[in-house]
């Protein structure tokens, strides 16, 4: 598929997302989110996983070649971590790949990470906002994506 | 070199009439200038072993081949295989004390043509950082100025031409795993790309699924890599694979501070621990 | 095939309201696996998990999904259900639905389709499920309490009653914490001293309870019900199993310095006991201020100590120990009001005082003896001005939170100067006045009946004129600025966290919230359990409150510890990692990111070129590992995997994300 | 040997439904299979193999065990990805069929020998093909004996022919015994196949030895047969577990120059004995 | 019959109207049979097309069937064996034998694999000869010639300025008649050409079926770092494996080029592994090139094409190690 093929967006073409949210953290905040009923775009399906340190970059390489369009990583704040320093070995794994990925050709907002705890519902809604908002803007992702 | 060539032979023969090891690896006489590694088992054959321009293969991995040696094992090193050495010393492959490291400093090699290898234009170490016993004098380092200049270049690009670059030269890749067979660092017991039973990785060969292998195994190796640059040579069809390490490489070294794999034994790679004060992009 | 049955919950009209529930289950009908597929109005209710229990057997289920609210709130008890039927409880997927699908989603055809798809991908996730059994762990029957306070006592005589052995540690040299400093406690106005020293005294002889005074824990290890902790017992330089406490040396010190106890009001000396009624009732030799420690000159307490019981070769002794729970009550502190409010003369003027401080003048035992008086010329005062909220309820220069005991002990402040000084006048300038408490409405009125004045607005600005201080400051009431002209002002505080609790709490590995309080596993449904497995808090270390709340929560988390301590073995969580030594090189990489330590490299027989070797492959500890899966990325061949998390459930969920 | 019928393109399978499955061991099932319209598949002789394929997961080769009027056995033992989701199959699973594969025991030449089967554990399967074949044409043969041994009693395969039908015919006996008895009911004889084989002490003449089984009872049980003065010509063996593509072109199960898909699995051990010591 | 060196391309245009025509090129560094047309430029040049023309016959992936399952059912298996008349332009001798060898293997010995026969049959192989030998190259010492191959529909030989053509087939003479427009009646004059890397191949085969306990193999393939370079760079390696990409309930089945030298590669269920170390490996690969598909096929599985020669990272190299089996003795 040639780039300008790429190009084209069918018209109500609604982007995919995925979020790894960590089980203590972020999955609570987003839980927080339901419970105080605020609203953010359906494009987000989030899998859970029991700390951000347990997504492997190999994940994020297998999401976009089966056609995700955008990929968060979230877990809790650096200090909060459920497991003392999951979220250190993330940040710095993720640092890496997101640079590893933009070198790539995949623009870097289409893979993003945030540090979201358990009573940042408000932040975790804000978070989902901004990400559909980017990436229905970028458009769908064909890059590493596999040809069915 | 020849001069060098006639200690090698030397230490070589004594090392082994001493019974201080009990085989040496080094470089052969092959087919045309070819100087395939070669196993030296008894004394009078020491005359096989050679040392010229033409000595290119890394030999830090044959010594996976004989995890559990029963006696000492010699190997000739140059800057390269001695940081493959302590590469895999720190993953536990390889004890030190099975291993006697003959070092040689060298000036770099050539190919087939007489033309300089790209690798040892841009090597770092001419002399081995780690050995036992060290022929000849030690070279001056010429250090590798532009060691991140193409990768500059690349990052210069816009997102659409960098994926164009990088899946032209995915798509020309054979899946022959040499990159990987010869790569020191990739030393797991079994490939992610031979489990099947999780697949991870698709046996098919399409421009995606190399770049899935691509992309992976240089993130596997991202912190472990010594920049031997031995997988740009053996690949057939001359993927430029050192621009993806070296990327990483960068990274790291901005990111978490300056880290050259292999040439400390103690200093730990980057990416097996963290600091609180790691720099921090997603608050 | 795996035969796997899909329930979607309507949970009344939460789901229901904004998800097409039917065509979810009709969806789900096709989805790779899944045999049966139904809704339910309520699947947490009893009808519902029967419901469960009969397609299960009727339908021969082997895995179970169920679309409903957060695992986080019903995945322990769908577990039971299925292992009630049968089925190892491991075999659930739940796909929340609720909190993040319905509740947060307004379209209903696109709610709809969400739904849909976390139902597959945790059908996806269902397939690859793998029976998971507990394993269990021995747990060592003692208890560990970190700090002396009120909380520390009463979690440490509650656990010694029910039979186990307790071990307190208290930094300082006698247990009884920050109440036994008080006077009077609201709202009942008994003293302090009389309530808590006899709780002292029982404990100091209670059979049960090792007590380790003037001593720090430096490291804790293990997990829980096998926690090993290593104790510094600092050098007390006295001999405590020969001294008699008879308070001679205390007398003939020379070296006097400022009393931490009585808040910097009174004098003591280098070798001294804490306080009068201290338990054990035995003094230390502060080494930074004993003449004989620092400068070697001196040395009179030793020369007339009847029994000898002087060391000044005593050092710190460090033992370790193994306990099966934790109890933190490392209690609070007062901000430091003197960095932060510049307006109230930054601690320049001797006669603003806080609230401790005011207590320990106002304590018989005290250094004035239970005379109010002011600091500066030791006059009694006539008009005294209590100020509160003093670094609470103040975002921008102290702490955001109200410190919920103040207004309280502030009324009982007023009632002691009315009662002890006749003719005396108290003003209090209050923001609110919350009375929460039984009988406290009822103190605080007595206390307005008394006399004091409330003053409803917040005091700018003190600065001395002659003898008194001016406050100036404005009543909302009445719309009008106020000047108030007192001899005292008193600055009822904020309570902060302990400073010495964030290291403590930093080497057993719970966290604190934002404003530096150890953090409850759940506000309200957890408040004295922590993340940290048989780790518990009682207490003001967890976030201020008052005496009845604290000494509540002690027994609570006493009740944890004697829930946990009563059982003679502990299910492990299944959900931890494994090794396949087929695939692992015995590299080690997974060791170092392990945080718990619970990773170590064994000898492995295995055939290497025809010979019999010993090749070292790594091993997980199912007691210390906590499941979090990060050695499972640092191991690039994939031998260590989580059970519950394999990477081929996540790859088979990503995979299904997008079919 | 009869060609692949099922498609013009050998590589391609059949669609063909499980109609049994019966559950001979804790982890060997027997999978009667036959094609949509209810007929045989294919007409295989002794010792030839399938293709059974799953979908989605893969597919493999299996020994055709038993065969009748309208349908093929396949006992199969769960060991890897593919047959731990044959395991999990029910009756009405629709799977992919091809072949007849690989050559056939010499029923032929083996006319008028007296018959000695050695089978270890699942290794009965593809040996019992020809014991039924053998028992079908009882005439043609002479004395019919069958050495099987298993790891425990409830490991035995085809319980009720070794038992019931099996010692009934006309001089045929069965000698069965087991590695390790821990239940305490079992009444024959305990220990390995090879030994067993030994006290056994079957003389060589006109006998010929059909022997399948794990590769470390085949060793032991040459070296036994050797004893015994089995010639190599007499001793037959079937290497089915190195075929892959049936068809003989994907260059895995070659052993020196033969393809065990076309020139095997069925070889003796004298021609064997020609080829690299590499299986 | 010749046309001029200038005419080529136009043969080339007229040809690819109806069929693919493959052609030797230089396409982004990258040296392969590539569809003429796509941009870089044509190679005749000595050293030999890296990437071999058997991925025209036998893909490196190719898709065989689909199939979808929805519960116990599974419907039809959809055949994927589309093929279009493709022209092999510019075959040297040594991949035109490797052609025969694939044939063998692929449409002989009671099976014939559909997917590869519909692909040969669509097939014009186009020959050339070598005008300049590379230093690897060895096809005269294993029974090829530079000079050509008979078994070519056509055969072009090089006189400098033009080409002279030789139709060898009826399939090729319909061919060539194609191209009477450009060509002339007369004839040029060949000149013939050897390899210089001469290997002595009598004997061998039968020397070699006596040395499996060889000591020869455990130090040959000492050096050997069990890559797939010799494998998937030579012409007549045929070995592939069977897998299947699953996207939920419907799949397909393909099959993909094997390496006999991967460690997994012969790995049976339950772990047993006949090959399990780098000597048995590449014993078996040089038994199977030299000795083994003699036997079943009699013909040499390798055509002395070079291109391992030049490519293996270690050089354990085909040519020193048939010297070395002429000079040691067959039972040490």
């Amino acid at each position: 598929m040639s780039l300008e093929e790429q190009k084209q967006v069918p018209e109500n073409w609604e982007p995919t997302i995925l979020a790894f949210c960590c089980n203590w953290c972020t999955y609570a905040g987003a839980d927080l989110a339901g419970l105080n009923r605020m609203k953010y775009p359906e494009n987000v399906r989030i899998l859970r996983v029991p700390c951000s340190s347990r997504v492997n970059p190999q994940f994020i390489l297998r999401a976009f070649q089966k056609g995700v369009d955008g990929v968060l990583v979230a877990g809790c704040h650096p200090g909060d971590c459920h497991y003392v320093s999951g979220n250190y070995f993330t940040r710095r794994r993720f640092l890496l790949m997101q640079r590893f990925l933009e070198y790539n050709g995949i623009d870097p907002r289409r893979f993003q990470a945030r540090w979201i705890s358990g009573a940042e519902a408000g932040k975790f809604r804000d978070t989902m906002l901004q990400l559909c908002e980017e990436i229905k803007e970028l458009g769908p992702n064909r890059k590493l994506r596999e040809v069915k | 070199m020849s001069q060098m060539q006639e200690e090698l032979r030397q230490k070589a023969k004594e090392l082994l009439e001493k019974g201080e090891v009990r085989y040496i690896i080094g470089w052969g006489k092959g087919r045309f200038h070819h100087r395939p590694p070669i196993f030296i088992y008894q004394a009078e054959d020491v005359d096989k072993l050679v040392w010229d321009e033409y000595c290119v293969a890394n030999l830090g991995k044959y010594l996976l081949d004989d995890k559990f040696p029963e006696g000492k094992i010699g190997i000739c090193v140059r800057g390269c295989d001695s940081r493959a050495v302590v590469r895999l010393v720190q993953d536990k492959q390889v004890k030190r004390e099975d291993v006697c490291l003959i070092g040689l400093p060298c000036t770099g090699k050539v190919d087939q043509e007489g033309r300089e290898l790209v690798k040892c234009r841009d090597c770092m170490h001419r002399n081995p950082p780690v050995y036992d016993i060290v022929l000849g004098e030690p070279v001056e380092e010429k250090g590798n100025p532009d060691r991140f200049k193409r990768v500059e270049e690349l990052e210069k690009l816009s997102s659409d031409e960098k994926y164009e670059y990088w899946s032209n030269v995915f798509d020309k890749c054979i899946r022959c795993y040499a990159c990987r067979n010869v790569c020191p660092a990739c030393n797991c017991r079994e490939c992610f790309v031979d489990q099947y039973r999780v697949g991870w990785q698709g046996k098919q060969k399409n421009c995606m699924q190399n770049q899935i292998f691509g992309l992976t195994r240089a993130y596997h190796i991202a912190d472990r890599c010594i920049e031997c640059g031995e997988c740009e040579r053996v690949c057939p069809v001359g993927l430029p694979l050192m621009e993806l390490n070296r990327k990483l490489i960068k990274d790291l070294n901005s990111l978490f501070g300056p880290y050259e794999a292999g040439v400390n034994p103690d200093v730990k790679p980057p990416l097996g621990e963290y600091r609180l004060e790691d720099p921090e992009e997603y608050m | 095939m795996r035969r796997i049955g899909v329930f979607v919950c309507h949970c009344g009209s939460n789901i229901a309201a904004t998800v097409d529930v039917e065509k979810v289950v009709e969806a789900a009908k096709t989805f790779p696996g899944v045999v049966y597929a139904a809704d339910n109005k309520y699947t947490c209710s009893e009808p519902g998990q029967e419901a469960i229990k009969k397609a299960i057997a009727e339908h021969n289920l082997n895995r179970v999904v169920i679309c409903s609210c957060s695992p986080r709130m019903h995945e322990a008890t769908f577990r039971k259900t299925i292992a009630d039927a049968g089925l190892n409880p491991y075999l659930l997927e739940i796909a929340n639905i609720r909190e993040q699908v319905s509740w947060v989603h307004t379209d209903k055809e696109k709610a709809t389709e969400k739904a849909i798809d976390l139902a597959r991908i945790a059908a996806a996730k269902a397939a690859k499920d793998e029976e998971l059994f507990t394993s269990t762990i021995p747990i060592e029957k003692r208890a560990l309490v970190i700090g002396g306070g009120i909380a520390g006592m009463q979690a440490a005589l509650d656990i010694a009653d029910a039979g186990l052995q307790v071990t307190l540690v208290e930094k300082e040299s006698s247990i009884g914490g920050k109440m036994v400093m008080l006077d009077k406690t609201f709202p009942t106005l008994d003293c302090s001293a009389c309530i808590s020293t006899p709780k002292m005294v029982t404990l100091s002889q209670h059979p049960n309870i090792e007590l380790m005074t003037y001593s720090e824990v430096t490291h804790v290890g293990g997990y829980i019900g096998n926690f090993e902790v290593t104790i510094k017992q600092k050098a007390k330089f006295v001999n405590h199993d020969i001294c008699t406490g008879c308070g001679l040396c205390e007398t003939k010190c020379p070296a006097k310095v400022t009393s931490e106890f009585d808040q910097g009001l009174g004098k003591r000396p280098a070798i001294h006991k804490l306080f009068a009624q201290a338990v054990p009732n035995k003094p230390v030799i502060d080494k930074n201020s004993c003449l004989k420690l620092t400068t070697g000159k001196c040395g009179i307490c030793s020369k007339i100590c009847p029994v000898g019981c002087i060391d000044y070769e005593d050092k710190d002794k460090e033992v370790t120990k193994k306990f099966g729970a934790i109890v933190l009550a490392t209690g609070y502190e007062l901000i430091d009001w003197t960095k932060l409010y510049g307006e109230y003369g930054g601690g320049r003027y001797d006669n603003i005082i806080t609230g401790l401080q005011f207590e320990r003048m106002v304590n018989a035992s005290g250094p004035t003896d239970g005379k109010i008086v002011r600091p500066s010329d030791g006059k009694t005062p006539k008009s005294v001005l209590f100020i509160k909220c003093v670094g609470s309820r103040d975002v921008n220069k102290g702490k955001s939170y109200c410190s919920r005991a103040c207004c309280m002990y502030t009324a009982k402040h007023a009632h002691q100067v009315l009662e002890k000084i006749p003719g005396a006048k108290a003003y209090v300038s209050y923001m609110d006045v919350r009375t929460p408490g039984k009988g406290y409405d009822e103190f605080y009125m007595r206390t307005l009946e008394d006399g004091a004045v409330y003053v409803r607005g917040r005091i700018s600005k003190i600065y001395p004129e002659g003898e008194k201080l001016i406050s100036l400051g404005e009543d909302t009431l009445s719309n009008s600025n106020v000047t108030l002209e007192t001899d005292l002002v008193v600055l009822e505080t904020a309570m902060v966290p302990n400073p010495s609790a964030e290291k403590t709490a930093a080497m057993i590995g719970v966290g604190r919230d934002k404003d530096g309080w150890l953090q409850e596993a759940h506000p309200k449904l957890r408040p004295v359990e922590t993340n940290t497995g048989g780790v518990f808090l009682a207490g003001t270390c967890q976030g201020p409150k008052d005496i009845p709340d604290t000494v509540a929560q002690a027994s609570a988390a006493a009740a944890k510890v004697i829930g946990l301590l009563y059982k003679d073995e502990l299910e492990t969580n299944p959900m931890i990692s494994k090794v396949d030594p087929q695939k692992c090189a015995g590299c080690g990489f997974c060791i170092e990111v392990c945080p718990y330590g619970a990773i170590e490299l064994v000898d492995f027989p295995d055939r290497y070129q025809g010979k019999k070797i010993m090749r070292k492959v790594a091993q997980v500890n199912g007691g210390l590992c906590q499941g979090c899966g990060a050695c499972t990325v640092s191991c690039k061949p994939g031998a260590i995997d989580l059970l519950g998390f394999t990477n081929l459930q996540i790859l088979e969920e990503v995979d299904a994300l997008c079919r | 040997m009869s060609e692949c019928t099922c498609h013009e393109n050998p590589l391609v399978p059949q669609v063909c439904v499980i109609t049994d499955i019966k559950k001979e061991t804790p982890d060997v099932k027997t999978f009667r299979v036959s094609t949509r319209d209810g007929k045989k598949p294919f007409t295989p002789m002794p010792g030839q193999l399938g293709m059974f394929s799953i979908l989605p997961v893969g597919e493999a080769m299996f020994s055709i065990t038993a065969q009748g009027e309208d349908y093929l056995d396949f006992a199969i033992k769960k060991t890897g990805q593919l047959t731990d989701a044959l395991h999990e199959a029910e009756i009405g699973q629709e799977v992919g069929l091809r072949g007849p594969y690989g050559n056939t025991f010499p029923v032929e030449d083996c006319k008028g020998h007296d018959l000695l089967f050695i089978g270890g554990g699942i290794g009965l399967a593809p040996v019992r093909s020809f014991i039924r074949y053998a028992l079908e044409h009882r005439g043609d043969y002479g004395d019919i004996d069958i050495v099987y041994g298993a790891r425990s009693p409830e490991d035995l395969c085809f319980k009720e022919d070794l038992m019931e039908n099996w010692p009934k015919e006309k001089n045929t006996k069965v000698h069965v015994t087991v590695d390790q008895d821990l239940s305490g009911e079992w009444k024959g004889s305990v220990g390995f196949v090879p030994a067993y084989l030994e006290s056994l002490n079957f003389s060589p003449e006109g006998r010929k030895v059909v022997l399948c089984g794990p590769p470390i009872m085949i060793k032991f049980c040459l070296q036994t047969l050797a004893k015994c003065g089995f010639k190599d010509s007499e001793v037959i063996t079937t290497l089915e577990m190195r075929m892959k593509c049936g068809i003989g072109k994907c260059g895995r199960c070659n052993i020196g120059s033969k393809y065990v898909c076309l020139d095997g699995p069925v070889f003796t051990m004298e021609e064997l004995s020609h080829l690299p010591n590499e299986y | 019959m010749q046309f001029k060196k200038s005419d080529l391309p136009k043969i080339l245009d007229s040809m690819a109207k109806e069929a693919t025509v493959l052609a030797p090129m230089k396409v982004k560094g990258n040296s392969k049979f590539a569809p003429w047309g796509t941009e870089g430029e044509l190679d005749f040049g000595a050293q030999n097309v890296l990437l071999p023309p058997k991925d025209c016959l036998f893909p490196q992936t190719e898709k065989m069937y689909r199939f979808e399952t929805d519960g116990l059912k599974v419907n039809d298996f959809e055949v994927i064996n589309e093929s279009r008349p493709t022209v092999l332009f510019g075959l040297k001798g040594c991949d035109m034998q490797s052609i025969l060898c694939m044939d063998d293997v692929f449409l002989t010995k009671g099976y014939v694999d559909d997917f590869y026969k519909k692909k040969r049959d669509d097939l014009l192989t186009v020959c050339i000869n070598c005008t300049t030998v590379a230093k690897e190259c060895f096809c005269d010492s294993m029974g090829g010639s530079p000079n050509g191959h008979a078994a070519a529909d056509i055969q072009l030989y090089d006189l400098g300025e033009s080409y002279q053509v030789k139709a060898q087939t009826e399939k090729g003479q319909k061919a060539v008649d194609s191209w009477q427009q450009y060509c002339n009646k007369d004839e040029g004059e060949i000149k013939e050409i050897a390899c210089e890397l001469k290997v002595d191949m009598d004997g061998v085969p039968e020397k070699l079926a006596g040395m499996f306990e060889h000591p020869i193999w455990e130090e040959i393939s000492r050096k050997c770092v069990g890559c797939g370079i010799c494998t998937f760079l030579c012409p007549t390696c045929y070995c592939f494996d069977i897998d299947t990409t699953k996207d939920g309930a419907e799949g397909t089945k393909f099959r993909c080029w094997d390496s006999c030298m991967f460690s997994e590669y012969t790995r049976m269920a339950g772990g047993h592994n006949p090959r399990p170390s780098k000597k048995e490996r590449v014993r078996n690969r040089f038994l199977h090139k030299l000795e083994y598909f003699k036997e079943r096929y009699d013909k040499n599985l390798c055509v002395g094409c070079g291109r391992c020669v030049a490519k293996c990272p270690v050089n354990l190299d085909i040519t020193s190690f048939i010297d070395q089996v002429k000079e040691v003795a067959s039972h040490e």
